[in-house]
């Protein structure tokens, strides 16, 4: 089973880089971009193919590790094994 | 003294920490590695600066679930020094042994240059030897040391008063042009609520020897060894 | 792949992978036979320009490569040279500018790795780096992110590995706007007897690969090093190589570590042409044979072919010869590190390399004829057609304003401060730099003694356009100017030479001018030639870049107590004008930069008033007196003076007995210095011995730059100049 | 309407941080993770409700700036603008 992780910093928080590919963007000639947020993204293929524990377990694994939850929100899909 | 600073995987100032200790201020050092689980009885356990494992996620995040990192936080615990530089204070701060987080810094870039740094405290173990409100000048060299924290969360920080160094204009005040990374209030150092672990992006070790023509970051060390015998070690051999 | 869907061996397959006719022909009399895919391949990579220098060797030959500290010159992975107190310097240049124009990050990035290896693998631990870089206009298509991706690469491998870089330099020109140039220099330091070679010894000793796993990337990019750029290119873009600088620094440590079980015989890295090339190599330089069982190659992907493996440039991997039976304490300290270990054949008697993949015996080869008896061209030579009307004289128009020429000239990305650039590399790490960029030469403590050493890194590709004898020749005159402005003496150098089309006359007769010249120029100065680097076919839609001889230069300063700076830090100082004007304006900044105009003679190398003007500096700075000294170079003494008052914000006021117009002049062998007002009898004493005329023209002091010359004036604050100076390179990046 | 746009390493390429990451997985209990792939992500807020328009748009942001494709590949998906 796949699954894929999403990093972004928090709302409340500041994005310098979003903000700063939003100014590249306009600067050539994307000027309707309204806003850019700049996160992460992780493809993790889990050895299981139990979706329930597969989310539990990357969720542990966001806590843990990929996300610093003081300053980023994360989000988890899991993408079927087939599919992916 | 007995100091230790932990190599990991990619650490690269943990030479430079372990010369001005052993060397410039002749305090006995050891080098901890990563997968220790015993500080060895050290007094001062040093994080240093570098890019442990690669630091490819974000700077610290792996360290923070070494093996040694738990002995640290035991050490911690206890009242032991525990001080940071760099990616040592990325470790901290991922390790939640210190508040906040380190971003990358607001230009997007590495920077490597001399800032002006001002002592917030000058009544910790680490900070005796400066006195407070001093500006030192002190190297950084980093490309994630924009210090984040809710606003709240910045609030407490102050009232309980651990925010320890502040990047400030070479005269000692707080200017967005001074603050070249985008940190939150300037902050540039912080401590815990008892004060015994610190961490900085500023590098102390890499100012602490005259040939170098700039020894504002000695005193900091100074201050630990003091600290430890009541009066300079150095001296004391 | 597999066997069946190999293509079949034959001489337009051979052409495809760069082998001449001739070449190919002289393969099958080698063998006997047609090759196989693999021997192909190996053939293709070894007899490549950029592994076998087959253009270039016959006058590589002319620079002197001895002298009583050289303990190593080329031929190994890097040039060795005695720096005292039982410690010796190990240093060497490469060029890294195809795959840095292809992707510039990653192109950049690997080039520091690579030469990051060809150090430690030498058994020194690297201490500091400079970066030679050149960039087209910065209006030129792409030009800006090249920029940007180049110093990132160069940036995130160095800051990680925790290696300074100290210094460099960066260079614009329209030459340069389809074909950039990275060059990267390492140097790093050993105690003299832990010196390790590559070279192959003893029949049975196992051969161990460590390091990263192999992968598909960066296959053939030797070859690819050795051909022009054309549209054909975008499609080689599957051979950029990525570099992972983390594996390289537990690597690094490793290698140190691991050549202390004394278990080790011989070490190399993987570089151009990977695992062929290393092996090849250090079996001809020990005169053995080898056996690789490729089914042992650690491998990124499954399926890898034999061709693919010998082929691959992945990085951060070498290849070591252990003792037989000690192979498992090299393997601990590398696993302790976190690399993979994996022993994939052994040393045999005789000399020939037999490679086997699955059961087949996929390369059987004679080693020597592929190494040292690889083809050697001696290529027509012609000087270009148009010489004489480059180099005719030409007319110098007087600065209306001499203020708005010097302001002008210092807000040009050539002149402007290189900060933004440096910034964005730790050049403070390790606790050593003494003088790091920004200054003439870059200077660096041996902990544990009072010496240290000085880098700096230098040519004038426009002076080697217009007259590259004299070109070659000013490389190395600056170089050693440079350093002797820190009072150091020159132990030896490393160069790149970045030429276009070899198989063009013209380029060649350039190739073989610039090396004379800095071959004389070598041995006028004493300064030996132990290691460098030869990057031929930078040409893109057959335009030519501008011959390019990079030349960097390590100095030994025996106190630093006594250091110079290179600009002013106190008033009062009594300005002493060093050397003599010519009026020289062929090839120059204010000409080029201010007049569009790049013609003339470059200025006269004289290789005696180098020498001496050296030997002076070298004299006096142990003394303590001269408390700062600048070279001059593009720009003249004016910009020389600008760069002097910038630095920390002091100013001066000069008086010189100039033409307001040779305030811009190049004239070499020029220098301005700053002397303890009680000593200046004694500085003009010891001046007048060595023969190097010299003229009290001011002091320092106050915070403007203040220079009469001949009823003109340059009036101006200080602070204004630095604005100008270090805005301009960030604002030219649209920054 | 917006649309998220994911780049990661061409899939020959080698991929440091997804390496690193699957590592430190490993050390500390994920073991069962068998391959890590690290790229980034973009949230893109667009000024048009035209999903055509803004799949050639975006396609053209990804080419020029978001991903190098020298060594990277990108993925573009249009999100419902409510949904978001
Ligand atoms: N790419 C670079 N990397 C590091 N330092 C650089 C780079 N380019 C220029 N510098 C530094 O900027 C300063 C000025 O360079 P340059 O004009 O070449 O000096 P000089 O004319 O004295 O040889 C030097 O200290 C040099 O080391
Ligand atoms: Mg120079």
């Amino acid at each position: 089973m796949k699954a894929r992780v999403t990093v972004y910093p928090r709302r409340e928080i500041l994005d310098p880089q979003g903000k700063a590919i939003q100014g590249a963007l306009s600067r050539i000639g994307f000027s309707e971009v309204r806003e850019v947020r700049a996160g992460k993204s992780f493809e993790i293929d889990l050895g299981t193919d139990d979706a329930q524990s597969a989310g539990e377990r990357l969720a542990q694994m966001c806590e843990k590790l990929l996300a610093n939850t003081v300053v980023e929100e994360y989000r988890i899909e899991l993408v079927n094994g087939a599919g992916a | 003294m007995k100091c230790g600073v932990v190599v990991f995987p990619g650490s690269n100032c943990d030479h430079d920490v372990y010369h001005v200790l052993k060397h410039v201020l002749d305090q006995e050092v050891v080098f901890l590695w990563h997968e220790d689980t015993s500080l060895k009885g050290c007094d001062l356990v040093v994080l240093p600066g570098g890019w442990s494992y690669g630091d490819y996620l974000r700077g610290g995040a792996m360290a923070a679930l070494a093996p040694v990192l738990a002995a640290v936080r035991a050490h911690a615990d206890k009242g032991g020094f525990v001080l940071g530089i760099c990616n040592g204070f990325q470790v901290l701060t991922e390790s939640h042994l210190l508040p906040g987080a380190l971003r990358r810094n607001a230009g997007l870039r590495f920077e490597c240059r001399d800032v002006w740094v001002r002592v917030e405290r000058a009544d910790l173990p680490f900070t005796r030897r400066y006195s407070e409100g001093q500006v030192i000048r002190m190297p950084i060299a980093h490309g994630e040391g924009n210090f984040e924290h809710f606003a709240g969360e910045l609030d407490r920080l102050e009232a309980a008063r651990q925010v320890v160094f502040r990047y400030v204009s070479p005269t000692g005040e707080i200017d967005p042009a001074w603050n070249f990374n985008g940190s939150a209030r300037a902050i540039a150092g912080v401590c815990n609520e008892a004060g015994n672990v610190l961490g900085l992006m500023p590098h102390p070790e890499r100012c602490a020897e005259e040939v170098l023509g700039n020894k504002d970051g000695l005193a900091l060390f100074e201050s630990l060894a003091q600290g430890a015998f009541g009066r300079l070690a150095g001296a004391a051999r | 792949m597999t066997t069946a869907t190999q293509p079949r061996v034959d001489l337009p397959l051979a052409r495809e992978l760069g082998l001449s006719e001739d070449e190919y022909a002289r393969l099958q009399g080698l063998l006997g036979r047609t090759p196989t895919l693999t021997e192909l391949g190996i053939t293709s990579a070894l007899w490549s320009e950029h592994c076998s220098y087959k253009s270039s060797k016959v006058y590589l030959k002319e620079f002197p490569t001895s002298g009583p500290r050289v303990l190593q010159g080329p031929g190994e992975n890097a040039g060795v040279v005695e720096v005292g107190h039982g410690w010796v310097a190990v240093f060497k240049m490469e060029s890294h500018n195809h795959p840095s124009y292809i992707e510039p990050y990653q192109g950049a990035a690997t080039g520091v790795g690579g030469i990051l290896r060809d150090v430690f693998t030498m058994g020194a631990r690297p201490v500091a780096m400079l970066d030679a870089l050149r960039f087209g206009r910065l209006d030129a298509p792409r030009m800006r992110s090249l920029v940007d991706g180049v110093v990132r690469g160069i940036g995130d491998y160095g800051n990680c590995m925790g290696i300074p870089t100290v210094g460099g330099e960066t260079g614009f020109h329209p030459s340069y706007d389809g074909n950039i140039l990275v060059n990267a220099f390492a140097l790093g330091i050993a105690r003299r007897e832990r010196i390790f070679k590559a070279r192959a010894a003893g029949t049975g000793n196992p051969i161990l690969y460590v390091g990263s796993r192999t992968g598909r990337d960066g296959i053939h990019g030797a070859t690819m090093a050795s051909d022009a750029f054309d549209a054909e290119s975008e499609k080689k873009k599957p051979t950029v190589q990525v570099g992972d600088p983390f594996t390289e620094k537990v690597l690094l440590e490793a290698c140190l570590e691991a050549m202390r079980t004394s278990a080790i015989v011989a070490i190399q890295d993987m570089g151009a042409a990977g695992l062929t090339s290393s092996v090849f190599e250090m079996a001809a330089r020990g005169g053995v044979g080898f056996r690789l069982d490729l089914d042992r190659v650690p491998l990124r992907e499954p399926g890898l072919t034999a061709y693919e493996m010998m082929l691959s440039e992945s990085q951060e991997r070498m290849v070591i010869v252990a003792k037989r039976g000690k192979q498992e304490e090299v393997a601990r300290v590398f696993r302790r590190w976190g690399l993979e270990v994996a022993t994939i054949g052994e040393v045999t008697s005789g000399s020939r390399a037999e490679i086997v993949h699955r059961g087949k015996v996929e390369a059987s080869m004679p080693i020597a004829p592929l190494t040292d008896g690889a083809p050697v061209y001696q290529r027509p030579v012609a000087p270009p057609a148009d010489l004489a009307r480059r180099q005719e004289a030409p007319s110098v128009p007087e600065p209306g304003d001499p203020l708005g020429a010097l302001e002008a000239l210092l807000a040009t990305p050539e002149l402007a401060s290189k900060e933004w650039i440096f910034r964005q590399y730790d050049h403070t790490v390790r606790t050593n730099t003494v003088a790091g960029p920004g200054g003439d030469a870059a200077v660096i403590l041996l902990k544990g003694t009072p010496t240290g050493l000085a880098l700096t890194s230098d040519v004038n590709p426009v002076y080697c356009f217009l007259d590259p004898r004299t070109g070659g020749r000013q490389a190395v005159a600056e170089a050693v100017r440079n350093l002797a402005c820190a009072g150091a003496e020159p132990v030896g150098l490393t160069d790149c030479l970045n030429f276009g089309n070899p198989e063009r006359p013209e380029i060649m007769w350039q190739f073989r001018e610039c090396v004379r010249g800095m071959a004389e120029a070598c041995r006028a100065l004493g300064v030996p030639v132990v290691s460098g680097n030869v990057s031929l076919y930078n040409e893109t839609e057959g335009r030519s870049i501008h011959p390019t001889p990079t030349v960097a230069m390590v100095g030994v300063v025996p106190d630093l107590g006594d250091m110079p700076a290179s600009h002013f830090r106190r008033p009062g100082r009594r300005l002493v004008l060093l050397g003599t004007d010519r009026g020289e304006f062929g090839g120059s900044a204010y000409l080029r930069l201010l007049h569009g105009v790049e013609q003339g003679r470059p200025p006269a190398v004289d290789l005696d008033a180098e020498a001496r003007l050296a030997r002076l500096l070298r004299e006096t700075v142990p003394w303590g007196i001269v408390r700062t000294a600048h070279d001059f170079a593009e720009g003249g003494l004016a910009v020389a003076l600008a760069e002097a008052t910038i630095g920390a914000g002091m100013g001066a006021t000069l008086n010189v007995p100039l033409a307001p117009r040779d305030l811009f002049s190049e004239s070499q062998a020029r220098a301005i210095v700053a002397i303890l007002p009680g000593q200046l009898e004694r500085f003009l004493e010891a001046a007048e011995r060595h023969g190097v005329p010299a003229l009290e023209v001011g002091e320092s002091g106050g915070d403007r730059l203040v220079i009469e010359a001949d009823g003109a004036r340059i009036d101006v604050e200080v602070a204004r100049l630095r604005e100008i100076w270090t805005n301009a390179l960030p604002a030219a990046l649209g920054l």
